[in-house]
């Protein structure tokens, strides 16, 4: 029951900042409504028992990967969007497409799901021990190339961001 | 040395021979005599090796000869056993195709002679072309595996796409390009019959897929068969070519150098009524009967239609090559007639085809290195400047006319009989073409020859000189040779026909079956009854 | 047939080739007496062989039949094979007797000649090279052969025809022989193909061995009728008949040796053979026969009107040469063919003769051809005079000349044969009166009256070059010692017609005919046979189906001779005529012409025949083919469909690239639109 | 008692949000943060489909979903200032050199 | 704990790291202004040496299970299918490598980190051809796209440059974001991220939920192998993109992407996606053939042709009654379409000179008479492309088509071959400017440095090989196409 309501909860206060990402016209305000999502979301991990992704969710994305957005739109201090004639494209084949596109989806998530059984208030499987206990393990591999890409990241940075000769 | 420890490279030899030399060229430094004279080297070698083909053939056999048969690429297949679905190095030749051999290496020599001055610019690229050439023609002729085949039909498309574009004049490129494009697309075509029948029969070895068919074992032939038919007949009927594909020859030719209008005109061409022989017959038989009438009527069309075209070009080269399509034209008919007689002088067309007009596009070559046109209105009264020439030319359009005891007439001859025993009227409407033929070459001729010199320039041209004439005899004495012997090709072409003939037509080969109501009477005696003595 | 010995006839053709070979290849460096003497030596070697081989022949028992020599295979196709060989027979015989014989002498007019002509050599060459086709043709032992020497003639006399080829008329003359040729040769061809179709073969003994079995074709027209009117229409290209004679006329651009040795004597003459030869399969085709006769019939007098308008010496030759070929297509017409040979040897004797004749006075006046400025040549040149009087009188048909034979025996049997009818000796009456008339009237404009060319004529038309002064002269010898010659065979020639012998000598060629109500005949042709080598005398024709008794021929003498009369009758009546016209009363001619008005020009015109050929034919053809064809279907139809193809598939490329909008977002939505398809579908998938 | 398919249509919808972000919005900043809410979306139905199949692989892939965005994060605003460089704009409409 | 097979396993990639940190390395302590060239020749030699190691790998067993450290628990799976693909991603990256030398030095680009990005860029291809993960394959993508997304921009000051970068990179990680959604479905579906588990509960019967799955998974690798109808990026990228980095992604990461949409489609039993495969193949070949017949810029002609190209490649993949046949049939494509396309970059990225003024059509006029050698090499990779005879090209074209008709896909079949003959003409195009037209403006011409002689050496070698003599490389792709399939 407290799960439900949780649920209802976080769930609109995060379709509000989705829609609210969608109807700001400045890029600061989308970005603090992306993290008002992010950080409901983060919630709704807790809800269903995974602590630690919970809590990267909060630490990565809303702390280090936001910040990083706001940084940047400061730095090119990028105003309100100017309302340009858009593509037609989008809006004729776009918008249409994506509806359809959502509404299939949606219809099988709602309905199509193999044993629709409901999700209990779970307990800590998800715990950083398990956690790390995996990605050491099992994921162990992933684990290491992701450095690559990290360090691929950072250079790419460095190199496109940096000012020229 | 003995024969027979050559046998099996011969074609080998023959076929790859000219391809080395034109890698070789490539490394050579840009002196042009000594490339000339290397290309030269080169293809007169090729001929001579090429003449073991009819000292050694066998004459009177009807099966391949000189075979090679080995794995190439085997292509991995799950559905079919492995020695099956190997693409094969598989060369041979019979009757047929031993002469059009022949005729290829007899031509590039005396094109390479007779590009000599012309070529000034680019002369190591012009022979390197040459040669690839003739490697990828000989190579259609020879190859008995699908896959082997398509892959020289293909090669001979960029050697000579690119030696027009290259070395031609006025609207080179748009001709260039003309010619790649009709023929590739035709081509690809074929490419997609060929894929079915090897997806079908597990197999691109030509007697395999033919027997393969004939055993009617194949799944889905019959509903797919009208359709490839089609595919290869295509691809074949715009290399011919056939009525209302033949809007690229003229371009080509016009603006072809000499040596690529000869070979054209000379090899390029025969493959395609090669083609139709060897495979739209061999592999389709049911198909080539009941598709012949409008074969036929276009045959006949291209006859008519060529030779009343030519006859108005006022471009000489143009009007050679609308001669050319009335000759093929020709040839077809007398494939499609499925007679003995008719399919004999087709081949034999094929070949006379090659001598003459190639060497009316030698001498219109010579003509266009002296005055840079082929209008045939720049010229008029030749005749008294270069008699020599006149000569030459004379000879040549009478044997492209059909002379009797020139090489023309036996083709045609033959031809015209075949198509008239298969079907009455197709042989009376393509006799006119006797007629017509005439008309346009000499009134080609008269024009450029006859009367007095209109144009002053003329008066001072030199006639041919020694290399030209060189060039020239082995042409004319070539197109007599084939005129009042032709039992010389004739026995080995015969056999192989006999063959096509046979598996052609479901009954035993149709030929000129003498009426049992006229037994051969001794001359005496009907004489005698007359004077009752 | 008995092979015993050979006669090596491939001689006979073969020298010729030689001489041609040896001048055409080197002729240009030898001096002109080498180039004669090596023409004159081998066509004389080749005549004289000639002679010996048919000596040979005549030595050999009768029964022998034709002599037969193989030589090698030429063509073979499955079961059809055509052989190099020669076939010698009397009809082969008279033709290269013929050939070979007035060969010769014109060769050696020609010598002198062409004396001052360039190209000597070329027109040596080439004279040699018809004299081999032409001895092919006539020895030939099957079609394709003789189909050689056919199409080979074709070409000599283009070449030569087209000799001065600086005239354009001249080149334009060589074609226009040529192509008509060709057209009969397509008849010929499609004869062939039939031949082969139906006999397996092309060999003539195979072929009338086998025709020999078949009856006649009395009731409607069957294959034998299309194969004889196939050969017709060949026979009519090569011996200019209607409608394919335009080519004759013109012809004369030819030298004039030329004309008298292709154009008159031989080769114009080989459809006259050829259907004597092919007598097996016209006479069983009543249908063929009679088409025949009637282009005998019109060709003969069409041409014979013509004749009498035209002022050009040559072209009334020519017309002359045409009228008198029509003669002999009557003649074969009613199934007469040996009627029809000998007045093809006559007329080779005789016409070559007035040509030569006409060759010398042109030569004579400086290349005048003109006869309205000629006249009063007698006194310059009397030989050239009275040789062409003596020719005249014989193609007049005054006896006892050659031609009177040949002539009446024409004219009989037209009457008489039983294929024959009066029309038909009707017209070839009327024809033999014209022939008489403008033939004097050639000779008296020629040769009588005053000469009434300027004396300081320009040089020929044909470049022919005189010996500076204008004044007309006698030719040299070399040029008189021919005709001569043939003076005296224009006079002897005929004699061997009389008493039939000589239709009797050709008889073993002629097949007997079974027809149907014939089978009397049939069963005894021996009799027949034997009866006409007795009753040789009676002039009583053989080929004649009419019934053989004693009063039947009796009563057909008498006839014969009333006939014979009225067609002396016609001959004189002729000279008569001529006489009064352009001697009596010079003034008449034009007053009538000019009376006649439109008819006359217009038979003056030549019935403007050319110009509605050209009008109806030639000018529609080139300019279908130029507009419509060309023009209009290649460039207009084809080519524009393939580009217009082309164009379209830019067009299309063109849409295609407008969706690069470079627009990220658009680019998006086309993404999202994909994705929504792909996942609808997968969707309708999974729920299926 | 929440259901597995709530979680997921929720997930949809950010998803689609963020597809919708990608269409509609001009400001190229904007665009990248609509993409990150559709990782977003994503991460939330891994999770639940872990809790729905009681497995951790799920979260795993959460974790290295976090990596990647932060990559492309930094990758991404990098190009940004680099376009900006030689743009001086934001809009994505008016980055449309490369066409046709 | 993990034995030493496990790094053997993923040597190569190991290798390929090193060498790409040695060259960060180095790069940081080379002085600014001298350029990278000998940077680029380490890291060609951490090509070659991995190339060694690939080699190496093939001795070991392909050995797969999800408790075996040795697989590192059945992440990788190193086999025939990984081997090849890691062969020709090396390939492409050591040619792309070789030809960078002499561009990089007439752009003056003096960034080390280009080199490194095109090592680590190829670890994440290598991974992605033998990765049984979906997580891993989906790190390993990034990883070579992310690098492929720097390497577009690197011409940094060209505005061209950075907007093909931006464009990839927003629309790229767009098309992530579907693929790892996809991810996501599948996981939900079989409760698993391992192919080989996934593929054991899709046997018999895949949940709605998995249809989805392929459904986004298509999506997202149908972007990257720029299928239609997510082939629009294509040309507005390569057309920016400094030409070698337009010869790798147009061939390596793609070439990787088709590994992983083999290994997603055969290697998963993943269910109903034929027809889907069949437009995509169909639309890609026509809209590709005809977009490119208009072009006037080159790199953006051979985008056009790469995403005809694509769409051969898909035609393989609907050749399903013989699912080896048209494994392999692709694999074999991919490949030669990797030696070709290239040679072509190489010539096009010597050619295009300093700030790549000249890369329009036109600038090629003549150039059989400039640069006689050029000339005839640019038109062996010309002529491949076209499909004709003794080129990988053509035998890649016909192998593909065979298989498609053993599978009686006649349709598709007519379209593909009616396709390559409208290619034809645009790619005559570039052959009859060379050689048939006079060169209008004064192009400059470069002699051939070492580094590009070598780049087209290989390519040449290699087109020509697969044309003349396929036979071995088809046997190991049947092999390999054998092991893919659960």
């Amino acid at each position: 029951m407290l799960h439900l309501i949780l649920f209802l909860v976080f769930a609109t206060i995060c379709v509000a900042g989705a829609v609210s990402l969608l109807a700001q016209t400045h890029p600061i305000n989308s970005a603090l409504s992306l993290i008002v999502v992010m950080a409901s979301l983060a919630l709704l991990y807790l809800l269903l028992g995974a602590e630690f992704v919970a809590v990267i969710q909060i630490i990565i994305y809303a702390g280090a990967i936001m910040v990083l957005f706001v940084f940047t739109i400061m730095l090119l201090n990028a105003g309100v969007e100017e309302r340009t004639r858009g593509s037609r494209v989008a809006l004729i084949f776009g918008v249409p497409g994506l509806l359809i596109g959502a509404g299939a989806m949606g219809w099988v998530l709602s309905s199509r799901i193999p044993n629709s059984g409901s999700l209990a208030l779970a307990g800590t499987y998800g715990s950083a021990r398990d956690i790390g206990r995996l990605l050491f393990h099992q994921y162990l591999l992933p684990f290491e190339v992701t450095s690559v890409l990290v360090l691929i990241a950072i250079m790419g940075a460095v190199v496109l961001a940096r000012k020229g000769e | 040395m003995n024969a027979d420890v050559l046998h099996p490279f011969i074609l080998t030899l023959v076929t790859f021979l000219p391809a080395a030399g034109a890698l070789l060229l490539a490394f050579f430094p840009r002196r042009d005599r000594d490339i000339r004279w290397f290309a030269l080297l080169i293809s007169i070698v090729t001929l001579l090796l090429s003449l073991h083909l009819p000292w050694h053939f066998a004459t009177g056999q009807s099966g391949f000869q000189y075979e090679v048969n080995k794995q190439w690429i085997s292509m991995p297949n799950a559905a079919f056993s492995k020695a099956a679905t190997n693409i094969h190095y598989h060369l041979g030749m019979d009757g047929i195709s031993l002469w059009l051999v022949i005729l290829t290496t007899f031509l590039v020599p005396f094109s390479v002679l007779i590009s000599w001055k012309s070529i000034k610019d680019r002369s190591k690229e012009f022979f390197i072309l040459l040669l690839v050439l003739e490697t990828a023609m000989i190579g259609v002729f020879i190859s008995l595996d699908l896959f082997l085949f398509y892959f020289f039909w293909e090669a001979t498309l960029i050697p000579m796409a690119l030696l027009i574009g290259m070395f031609g004049h006025g609207r080179k490129v748009y001709a260039a390009v003309k010619f790649f494009l009709y023929t590739m697309v035709a081509s690809v075509f074929m490419l997609a019959a060929i894929l079915w029948l090897y997806a079908h029969t597990g197999s691109f070895d030509f007697v395999t897929i033919q027997q393969a068919l004939r055993s009617g074992q194949v799944a889905g032939f019959q509903t797919a068969a009208q359709w490839l038919f089609l595919g290869f007949f295509v691809a074949f009927a715009v290399k011919v070519p056939l009525f209302p594909f033949h809007t690229w020859l003229p371009d080509a030719h016009v603006e072809a150098p000499t040596a690529g209008s000869v070979l054209l005109a000379g090899v390029l061409l025969k493959m395609g009524t090669y083609g139709l022989l060897r495979f739209s017959l061999g592999l389709f038989p049911e198909q080539a009967r009941s598709n012949a009438p409008w074969i036929m009527t276009l045959a006949i069309i291209g006859i008519i239609y060529g030779a009343l075209v030519a006859m108005v070009q006022p471009n000489m080269k143009k009007l050679i090559a609308y001669s050319s399509v009335s000759h093929l034209g020709f040839v077809v008919l007398g494939i499609f007639s499925f007679t003995q007689a008719g399919i004999d002088g087709a081949v034999y067309q094929m070949i006379n085809h090659g001598i003459s007009t190639g060497a009316l596009f030698m001498l219109a070559g010579i003509l266009y290195e002296r005055r840079h046109t082929y209008e045939i209105k720049e010229f008029g009264g030749l005749a008294t400047p270069m008699p020599i020439y006149a000569t030459f030319f004379l000879i040549l359009t009478l044997s492209s006319v059909g002379l009797p005891l020139m090489n023309g007439f036996i083709g045609e001859f033959l031809i015209l009989s075949g198509a008239f025993q298969s079907r009455a009227v197709y042989g009376i409407l393509a006799a006119t073409g006797v007629i017509w033929s005439a008309a346009y070459m000499l009134w080609l001729y008269q024009r450029v020859f006859y009367g007095t010199v209109k144009h002053e320039v003329n008066n001072t041209l030199p006639d041919m000189s020694g290399r030209e004439r060189l060039a020239l005899w082995p042409f004319a004495v070539a197109a007599l040779i084939m005129g009042v012997a032709p039992l010389l090709w004739m026995n080995s072409i015969d056999p192989a026909v006999a063959r096509v003939v046979e598996n052609v037509s479901q009954q035993k080969s149709v030929q000129m079956q003498t009426p049992a109501a006229a037994p051969t009477v001794p001359v005496t005696e009907n004489v005698s009854q007359v004077t009752g003595r | 047939m008995n092979q015993t010995t050979s006669l090596n006839l491939w001689l006979i053709p073969l020298l010729p080739l030689a001489g041609a070979a040896i001048n055409g290849l080197f002729g240009r460096e030898f001096p002109r007496k080498i180039t004669a003497m090596i023409a004159l030596a081998f066509t004389g070697a080749s005549f004289g062989w000639a002679v010996y081989a048919a000596l040979q022949f005549l030595g050999m028992p009768a029964t022998a039949g034709p002599h037969l020599e193989h030589y090698a295979p030429w063509l073979r196709a499955g079961h059809f094979s055509v052989e190099f060989g020669f076939q010698l027979d009397q009809l082969s015989m008279v033709m290269m007797l013929v050939v070979t014989g007035v060969g010769f002498l014109i060769h050696v007019y020609s010598v002198a000649y062409m004396e001052h002509e360039g190209g000597y050599y070329r027109f040596f060459s080439y004279l040699n090279l018809f004299m081999f086709f032409m001895l092919t043709l006539v020895l030939a032992n099957n079609y394709l052969l003789m189909f050689v020497g056919w199409e080979g003639v074709g070409l000599a006399s283009y070449l030569l025809i087209g000799f001065f080829f600086l005239k354009d008329s001249a080149a334009n003359a060589g074609k226009k022989a040529f192509i008509t040729n060709r057209v009969g040769d397509f008849g010929f061809l499609i004869a062939m193909f039939l031949l082969i179709k139906h006999f397996g073969s092309l060999q003539y003994s195979e072929i009338f061995g086998a025709v020999s079995h078949l009856p006649a074709e009395t009731a409607g027209a069957g294959v034998l009728t299309a194969i004889a009117i196939l050969m017709l229409v060949g026979a009519c290209g090569k011996s200019a008949q209607i409608p394919l004679y335009v080519w004759l006329p013109d012809a004369m651009e030819g030298p004039t040796p030329v004309s008298a040795l292709i154009h008159a004597a031989t080769m114009v003459t080989a459809g006259v053979y050829m259907i004597a030869r092919s007598n097996p399969i016209f006479s069983r085709s009543p249908s063929a026969l009679l088409v025949v006769a009637i282009i005998g019939c019109l060709t003969a007098v069409f041409a014979a009107t013509i004749g009498i308008t035209q002022t050009d010496i040559k072209r009334v030759l020519a017309y002359s040469t045409v009228s008198q070929l029509g003669y002999m297509f009557l003649a074969c017409g009613v199934a007469a063919y040996s009627a029809g040979v000998f007045h093809l040897m006559t007329h080779a004797f005789f016409k070559a003769l007035l040509f030569l004749g006409a060759g010398s006075v042109i030569h004579g006046v400086s290349g005048e051809q003109d006869m309205r400025r000629m006249g009063g040549l007698r006194k310059y040149m009397p030989w050239t005079c009275w040789t062409m009087v003596i020719a005249t009188l014989a193609i007049a048909g005054f006896p006892p000349f050659a031609g009177f034979f040949s002539k009446d025996e024409i004219l009989w049997q037209s009457f008489s044969s039983k294929y024959g009818h009066p029309a038909f000796w009707a017209v070839g009456v009327l024809t033999a009166l014209m022939t008489s008339f403008y033939m004097f009237r050639l000779i008296f404009m020629t040769f009588f009256g005053e000469y009434r060319g300027a004396k300081a004529e320009a040089h020929g038309a044909h470049g022919h070059d005189d010996h500076g002064h204008g004044t007309p002269h006698e030719s040299p010898w070399m040029m008189l010692a021919p005709l001569v010659l043939l003076a005296i065979l224009s006079v002897i020639g005929g004699w061997v017609g009389i008493g039939n012998r000589f239709e009797h000598f050709l008889s073993p060629v002629i097949q007997k005919v079974s027809t149907t109500e014939m089978q009397v005949a049939e069963s005894n042709t021996a009799g027949i046979a034997a009866e006409g080598a007795t009753a040789g005398h009676t002039g009583e024709p053989h080929t004649t189906p009419v019934n053989e008794s004693e009063e039947g021929s009796a009563h057909e003498k008498k006839l014969e001779v009333t006939l014979m009369g009225i067609s002396i009758l016609a001959a004189f009546s002729g000279l008569g005529l001529a006489w009064f016209f352009y001697i009596k009363r010079k003034d008449l001619p034009e007053r009538i012409s000019a009376s006649l008005g439109g008819v006359y020009t217009t038979v003056l015109n030549k019935y403007y025949v050319d110009e509605i050929y050209q009008a109806a034919i030639i000018n529609p053809l080139v300019a279908l083919s130029d507009k419509v064809l060309w023009r209009g279907i290649d460039v207009g139809v084809i080519d524009a469909s393939v580009n217009s193809l082309g164009r379209g598939t830019k067009d299309v490329s063109d849409g295609v690239r407008q969706q690069q909008s470079g627009n990220i977002r658009s680019y998006a939505g086309w993404v999202a639109a994909g994705a929504a398809l792909v996942i609808v579908y997968m969707v309708w998938m999974g729920t299926r | 008692m929440v259901p597995l398919s709530w979680y997921l249509v929720l997930s949809a919808f950010l998803f689609s949000c963020g597809v919708a972000g990608f269409l509609i919005k001009r400001n190229i900043i904007t665009i990248f943060m609509s993409i990150e809410l559709m990782l977003n979306a994503v991460n939330l139905s891994f999770i639940a489909f872990s809790a729905h199949w009681h497995v951790l692989s799920g979260h795993i892939s959460v974790f290295f979903v976090m990596v990647v965005a932060a990559a492309e994060a930094a990758v991404g605003l990098a190009i940004i200032i680099a376009v900006f460089r030689t743009r001086e704009t934001l809009n994505v409409d008016r980055v449309n050199l490369l066409k046709l | 704990m993990i034995p030493a097979d496990a790094y053997l396993r993923i040597l190569p990639e190991i290798i390929l790291s090193v060498f790409g940190i040695i060259v960060m390395m180095l790069d940081a302590v080379m002085d600014e202004h001298n350029d990278r060239k000998s940077l680029g020749i380490v890291s060609a030699v951490g090509f070659v040496a991995a190339l060694v190691a690939t080699f190496y790998q093939t001795t070991l067993a392909p050995a797969i299970n999800t408790t075996d450290a040795a697989t590192w628990w059945g992440m990788i799976r190193v086999d025939n299918f990984s081997i090849f693909f890691h062969v020709v991603v090396i390939l492409i990256s050591l040619a792309v490598t070789l030809m960078s030398f002499e561009y990089l030095s007439t752009q003056n680009i003096r960034y080390g980190e280009y080199y490194a990005l095109i090592l680590f860029g190829t670890v994440g291809m290598g991974l992605m051809s033998c990765a049984m993960e979906l997580v891993l394959l989906f790190i390993a993508i990034e990883i070579s796209s992310i690098s492929t997304y720097v390497l577009a921009g690197f011409r940094r000051r060209a505005a061209e440059s950075t907007e093909s970068s931006l464009k990839y990179f927003l629309l790229g990680s767009f098309a992530t974001a579907f693929f790892l959604y996809g991810v996501a479905m599948m996981f939900g579906a079989t409760g698993s991220t391992y192919v080989a588990d996934i593929a054991r509960s899709l046997q018999n019967g895949a949940p709605t939920l998995a249809y989805l799955g392929i459904a986004l998974m298509i999506v997202g690798l149908g972007f990257k192998v720029a299928a239609a109808p997510f082939q629009i990026w294509t040309p507005d990228v390569y057309e920016g993109a400094p030409a070698p980095i337009v010869g790798l992604m147009s061939t390596g990461p793609k070439a990787a992407a088709f590994a992983v949409l083999l290994r997603v489609l055969f290697g998963t039993n993943a269910p109903g996606w034929f027809w889907i495969i069949w437009i995509c193949a169909a639309l890609s070949m026509t809209l590709g053939n005809l977009g490119a017949l208009v072009q006037q810029n080159v790199k953006r002609m051979l985008a056009y042709s790469s995403i005809a190209h694509a769409g051969y490649l898909l035609v393989a993949f609907t050749a399903t009654k013989d699912m080896p046949l048209g494994i392999s049939a692709a694999m074999f494509y991919a490949a030669s379409y990797a030696a070709m396309n290239v040679g072509a970059f190489a010539i096009v990225s010597h050619f295009a000179n300093a700030g790549e003024k000249y890369v329009l059509v036109d600038d090629y006029a003549g150039l059989g008479r400039r640069s006689p050698v050029l000339a005839a090499v640019l038109t062996i990779f010309l002529l491949s492309l076209i499909g004709i005879p003794i080129t990988g090209g053509f035998f890649a074209k016909f192998y593909v088509f065979s298989a498609a008709l053993k599978s009686n896909l006649i349709g598709l079949t007519i379209i593909g071959v009616i396709n390559s003959a409208i290619g034809a003409y645009y790619y005559l195009r570039l052959i009859v400017l060379m050689y048939m037209h006079e060169e209008r403006a004064e192009v400059p011409v470069q002699p051939i440095s070492f580094g590009l002689g070598l780049a087209l050496a290989m390519g040449v070698v290699a087109t020509l090989y697969l044309g003349i003599l396929p036979g071995r490389v088809l046997n190991f792709a049947i092999a390999s196409a054998k092991v893919l399939l659960p």
